[in-house]
């Protein structure tokens, strides 16, 4: 029962896991909050219900990393192979950040802001560190 | 954006600063280098300061944990200079860590509390490995949401910069050009950690490849050599290495006194006149990527607390962590208008000739960024300059009176603005 | 030693109080735990508050980067609340963060620089496994010199627990005593982790012993089931599991408001009267290893600043992080002579029944250290005692007017201590 | 030339490397400071000289830790092997940490605050790692 969790990190991890990302959304004033808020930044209101984005969106920041984060080193990213972060605009209105996948992070002039992307979901570790994180791809 | 115009109870000058060489010094610890910018700011008092008499110490350090396995850093740093039983705290906030240790000195003697007050910052990064230092400045952005992403500090500045040239189309080449202009001043630095230009560091690279026998560089000026990905390669597009400041040891500190007290240190003193300081959410939740609410709150707080305004201002010391901070925050303490940094580095407005000298210092970028004690060593700058005192890299043909440091954490979630008189 | 009467340029208030459930929660953050206390604080203003009226926030936090790799928490924080652009300070001073972020708070209303500011803290630990927490804690010793010795957190006070033994006669039972008392006042807190006594912990092994059929433990009472290893393990000794605080996650946080303003949130505001800071070496360079300087001070300091008397004081939530920090600690505010504590805790004098009530809540040994949440919610306590509104652990035929917190970082290298009135 | 090497942590352990024990002399009031300061805590004098320390001395305080650092634990200490760790006092006058050699750390109760110790040296670590640690036994 997706609308009786917490507005929690915990919480949207497990709806990614379960391939569904999600806003909280104030019941008094509309607002989106993208990863979810448990109280209204808008309207300091703390009435939220769960609300599900349909993952389209457009690239609107973005890099490609050479010297990047530990993880990123593991999972085989470095200075000959770099990998693309991005934050993407949603069709709703909210931003995230995300990997961002299938793009040529070795020629980042190419990649523009504005172009269309589409949600992913992208699995990491095994067992009890398995984790799904968020992901973009072009459309 | 509605800034209520805040007084404190009392005024505050700067009596003495000090700063310590910036670099790589494998055998100093924190507390080295925090003693090393302590006794330089002893000598700096012009009239002599017991450190019996200093009431507090309010101290900036962001990553003591990672780099030396040290939380509780501020008493240890009291304890070596002497202060016990006094208070010592340390503020953390990413790399604005000793600009608001600063800011927290000043209300402090404006509350009435004590009348003279340590505030600095220390830094010990080289012990980690560049990996080491990503993950640990890594621990900045929002570890929920921003690193999952990959996002480095590198990256999500390199995000802004994407933004900024989508927006107001900046090339990388504006991005160089800061770089070009802040290693000039850093070159005048002694204290800087590259006390040389680009075209120095660009020539030494052909004169060693000759020397070498080694294939002659062809590069025919500084915009050439740093496009060149050999010479200047990509940490985070459009970030390259000359973008980002460098992984630095370093300390600063400032002595602050109650205003009626200070002409019994110095004839001279720097009066802080204006502070603010602001907080903005992460990249992704802002409405405009190209700018930091945090740096304007505070840049409009701090204006009006002072009862100046931008075009006052005769010189600043701008936080310039990566090349497309310094054009961001230029436009955010209101120098120039949105986007209209371009043109201002174009023309060479910022350079140390120009009509708004900008980090005369060499900035972070040139001078060295030890994080938690880059906001005092800003402010150490504005007093070495508003008294003349600068050396080669003194400003020209201007007699400063009126002055500003902007100081950012991590991407800029927290922004602390000081400005200062000359009187 | 001598303390300097100081004054703060204005009065200040507590006017809102705020605490989360203490324990062990897996799927909470930090970012969770403070909106939880901050939902409470919300629903404690009499009054009401909306959270845009807030100016600043100080947050403290000591170990968030071993445990959510995340520094720069402050503004992420206030980001949650909904405070941007308002300034938010991490203060990291180990154990007393959040007691120095209130003392950050009162003098920055003081300063004139704000009416209404938050002041809170928050820990996260459970992320990490027991030799985790230990290494993460043990980064607020000195890491040159206390952790290659081998020293830990608990091995630290374990040590001043040896030299107090010596000095003084303490036995072990004397530890022992401290722990049962804050067990028993913690069954009567809902908030605290161990919300039960130590008694009912004997008899609940005892019981599941019965049902498993295993050997029945023999214990008379908890004195012996304390001195039994199997029960009560060492952690360092003379420092066992009982007496140690858990491993806990939780936040805390006050709304803190100008005297002048106070009535206007409610008809009951707690006044902080007094505020003292000081700071100590690390313990090995300490001249009397049985006392902790840091907290005198600031203790002397408060008094002073307060113009009350220990004799004055009614009820004092005091730094257990370890049994023995209690006994030093009720000495160092000077309730009981050097010394003193051994008799004061052998005839029940600290009992919440006893004519010097101490840690009404549970302290940190019941209710749980969530080691930068602690200072905050020792207030918490404090408000809540004030005000009539403790419940169950209500201090029995005292109507508190005068209250005291004593909030140690560390071994003791800093201490914060704040003074309450009810007028 | 010991007495031309600064003040600092990196001095002192190249000092323990070599087997001395050396602290920090005032020149202006004569206080000793173990472990070395560059300035002096007493009157506030820069002007310091080395001295060496006997290495004679008395636990000043103690503790035998069960649940220990990391860095015990891979030395094979544990709960079932606990160490430790104290506070010495030495002839001339100052305190300092340091491991404690050559005594029953499953017997706590059989230390005794006061008793004489003399310095030892312990070698950790190999090649760059390598370092040595301070440490007192019995006499
Ligand atoms: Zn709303
Ligand atoms: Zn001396």
């Amino acid at each position: 029962m997706v609308s009786q969790k917490e507005f929690t990190d915990a919480a949207f991890n497990q709806l990614l896991g379960e391939g569904k990302l999600m806003a909280s959304r104030c019941k008094k004033c509309g607002a989106l909050h993208l990863p979810p808020k448990p109280i209204c930044v808008n309207c300091q209101e703390g009435n939220m219900e769960w609300t599900i984005l349909k993952g389209k969106g457009k690239l609107a920041a973005f890099t490609t990393i050479a010297v990047g984060l530990p993880r990123m080193i593991q999972e085989g990213y470095g200075r000959d192979n770099p990998y693309c972060s991005g934050i993407v605009e949603l069709e709703e209105g909210p931003r995230i950040s995300a990997r961002i996948l299938d793009v040529d992070a070795r020629n980042p002039q190419k990649l523009k802001v504005g172009m269309p992307l589409v949600v992913d979901f992208l699995e990491r570790g095994e067992g009890e560190n398995k984790r799904t994180l968020l992901a973009f791809k072009p459309v | 954006m509605y800034v209520k115009k805040r007084r404190l109870g009392r005024g505050v000058a700067i009596v003495g600063a000090g700063v310590s060489k910036f670099g790589s010094f494998s055998d100093k610890t924190s507390r080295d280098l925090f003693i090393e910018a302590f006794n330089e700011l002893k000598q700096s008092v012009d009239r002599g300061i017991d450190p019996k008499d200093i009431e507090a110490l309010y101290l900036g350090n962001h990553i003591g944990e990672y780099c030396e396995g040290q939380s509780l850093m501020a008493p240890i740093i009291a304890g070596y200079l002497g202060m016990i039983p006094k208070p010592a705290t340390r503020v953390e906030n990413a790399c604005v860590s000793s600009g608001v240790a600063l800011r927290e000195g000043i209300i402090a003697i404006a509350s009435g509390l004590y009348d003279i007050v340590l505030v600095g910052g220390v830094e010990k990064m080289t012990t980690l490995s560049t990996e080491g230092v990503t993950d640990a400045l890594g621990s900045a952005l929002d570890a929920l949401y921003e690193t999952p992403a990959g996002f480095t500090f590198p990256g999500i500045y390199a995000a802004m910069a994407t933004t900024y040239m989508d927006k107001y189309g900046a090339k990388e080449e504006h991005f160089m050009k800061v770089a070009i202009k802040n290693h000039n001043n850093g070159a005048l630095n002694p204290k800087a950690q590259f006390n040389t230009t680009i075209k120095d560091i660009m020539n030494g690279r052909i004169a060693k490849a000759k020397q070498k026998g080694q294939p002659i560089p062809t590069w025919v000026d500084e915009i050439e050599f740093l496009k060149d990905p050999k010479a200047n390669p990509v940490v985070a597009w459009p970030m390259k290495l000359f973008d980002c400041s460098p992984i630095t040891d370093g300390a600063s500190c400032l002595l602050l006194v109650a205003e009626e007290v200070a002409k019994s240190f110095t004839d001279t003193p720097v009066y802080v006149i204006g502070t603010g300081q602001g907080s903005d959410y992460p990249l992704y939740e802002r409405e405009d990527m190209t700018t930091i609410l945090a740096a304007k709150f505070a840049a409009q707080e701090a204006y009006a607390m002072a009862g100046v305004k931008p075009e006052d201002i005769q010189i600043a010391e701008v936080h310039d962590c990566f090349t497309i901070a310094e054009l961001v925050g230029i436009e955010d303490i209101g120098f120039f208008p949105s986007g209209g940094a371009i043109k201002a580095i174009e023309e060479g407005l910022t350079a140390r000739d120009g009509a708004k000298p900008i980090n005369t210092s060499g900035g972070l970028k040139s001078k060295g960024h030890p994080v938690g004690a880059t906001g005092t060593a800003q402010a150490a700058e504005i007093w070495l300059q508003m008294r003349g005192q600068a050396g080669a890299r003194q400003v020209p043909g201007k007699d400063i009176s009126l002055a500003l440091t902007h100081n950012v954490g991590g991407s800029g979630p927290t922004c602390a603005i000081h400005i200062y008189e000359r009187r």
